[in-house]
């Protein structure tokens, strides 16, 4: 099947996001494809590159790239909730006047439509949050 | 993909909260504009995102009720809220904007069916 | 005497935390979600007797519930009231 | 048939919540802090026999409540199952 | 400043759920880096930190037990949680690590003077 | 009297910043000094050069840099919640192979020990959180 997930907590914060990947791993390993996540709400800060744990912890951001890497996986980020969260991208950055920007491929800045294009063309769409 | 009925989307957060209300009205106004049809269903603290006399909230947090006000303009007219959450928060329909239909218990669990694409918010 | 602040709506959790710690002659704010509070009069904070309790006016308004406030006859305070309570009270504790 | 993902102890406001909108046939999936309702067998979730309810395995185990719900008989599921209700339920709804 | 107590830290988060459990033991061990004497009150929840079979969590989560572990060597060796929090939650004493102390209602409500500085998570 | 705040949400997602910049102008307004704000738990996103709010929102970061330059008001961030959060200073950041930063000056990342000094040296410490 093809399935597609909304995650919506912030790495070490809330859950939510360790969920997420760990339920990634297993629907990959029962054979399905994994078509897309969508970050929303809080859940925009899995694709701050600036995001720096202890070294004994695992970067978030990193798991869900090898993620895409390994199973191209399209992961998506809501421009809205990204801007006013501090998560930006080099090319909104400069049109917002910042010098500096956290977020870069494979995370993509998009808008909230590509949740609803990700819930219709998905069996099915999975919600982690908070 | 899937042959699907209108699609319910979930508020259960009240104003200045969270950032949740907005975000999941935003929602459901790109829902809309994606040409879906759109069900909206307050649930616990979220029926508080209908009271008429709320205004805009502390240095950087904007209203909400602009955007309720804003749902039929994009022919969202179907404002549920469980009766059962008006009664658990005391709250009287009277202080609600115009437009909120009740639900009995029965015609909530209708609103979940497999078929329908739902979001939570 | 403690200023407690709460923040919380009366159907989470908190509001039970708060009632194994508050103490006859404090006081309790509430703030934030803490104002839905004032739906229901027959809250136990409502009814006891042993502490003083008010309501944040800025956020009763932002919610739209001041006027229930008023005909449930509960005390307010504004922002500069909630910085007088702190001055009246040498420790506050917030409950999120 | 739907698939109700909880993530709340039963002391939120939320199993509420997911109690208006479950209906027979529905399967219910405790996950995160959902799987602290182990420790009350008298929970609603677990007299009630309308619904099927797992506890997710990896969650039980991080909060070390494993050896409790064994005692009190409570079906778990691990991940891999975990994906296979999402399999078997064409729709799912997560409550947080 | 003023003349103060033992410094109370309250923490009334579970493990994995938040980052608050973590960092409000943060907060207690600097305190008691700082000389302070800190007394732990775990009360809802947060009792639910001193299981004694807890594990390390999803990929990303640490296991706060440890910490929990590491406390007396700080000379925190006050682990109290309101015997109501043990009635409510249905967590038997048994389940917990050694040297929780259970307080009745007085006690817990003993603890919460004006003159003890105090950290609530 | 001396005033200390501690700030424990995120701007947008929650509303204690918001409620704390409110007490600040007020606790200001009343005749107090306001010695610091101490930024915890999710509330050092509260220091992110980065966040992008819509125009006709307040940005918050700016909010309370203006009460920094205008209050004299110490801007202090825990460095260990800021660090796993991705809200990072320039020295943070080289420091961990970063090639951008997020947070400058008024706000300095220090240790969680500035907290309990904060408590200690003012009369009263408020606590806004979620």
């Amino acid at each position: 099947m093809d399935y597609g997930l909304l995650v919506m907590g912030a790495p070490y914060s809330q859950p939510a996001p360790h969920s997420a990947l760990r339920f990634a791993h297993a629907v990959l390993a029962r054979g399905h494809r994994l078509v897309g996540v969508f970050f929303y709400h809080d859940g925009v800060h899995n694709a701050s590159m600036l995001m720096t744990p202890p070294q004994d912890e695992l970067n978030l951001r990193d798991a869900w790239k090898a993620l895409h890497k390994e199973h191209d996986v399209a992961l998506d980020v809501c421009i809205a909730a990204a801007l006013r969260r501090g998560v930006i991208s080099q090319s909104e950055a400069s049109r917002h006047g910042h010098d500096a920007f956290n977020l870069e491929a494979p995370f993509e800045l998009t808008g909230l439509g590509q949740l609803l294009t990700l819930q219709q063309r998905c069996d099915r769409l999975i919600t982690f949050a908070s | 993909m899937r042959e699907s009925e209108d699609l319910l989307v979930i508020i259960r957060h009240a104003p200045h909260d969270s950032n949740w209300l907005r975000e999941g009205l935003d929602a459901a106004l790109v829902g809309a504009a994606f040409g879906q049809s759109v069900r909206l269903l307050f649930m616990g603290q979220g029926a508080l995102a209908l009271c008429r006399e709320q205004q805009a909230g502390a240095p950087g947090q904007k209203a909400s009720l602009p955007t309720i006000d804003m749902l039929e303009m994009y022919d969202i007219d179907q404002l549920n809220v469980p009766q059962r959450v008006l009664d658990d928060l005391k709250l009287p329909l009277e202080a609600l904007v115009d437009g909120v239909t009740p639900l009995s218990e029965r015609q909530v669990k209708a609103l979940f069916s497999q078929n329908r694409p739902i979001l939570n918010f | 005497m403690i200023l407690h602040i709460l923040t919380t709506p009366p159907t989470s959790e908190v509001p039970r935390q708060v009632e194994q710690a508050i103490q006859a002659g404090d006081t309790l704010l509430l703030t934030e979600a803490g104002v839905t509070a004032t739906l229901d009069p027959d809250l136990h904070c409502w009814t006891q007797n042993d502490y003083a309790v008010f309501l944040l006016e800025e956020d009763l308004v932002a919610r739209g519930l001041s006027s229930i406030a008023a005909t449930h006859g509960l005390s307010t305070v504004d922002m500069d009231g909630f910085v007088a309570l702190t001055e009246q009270h040498l420790q506050s504790v917030t409950w999120y």
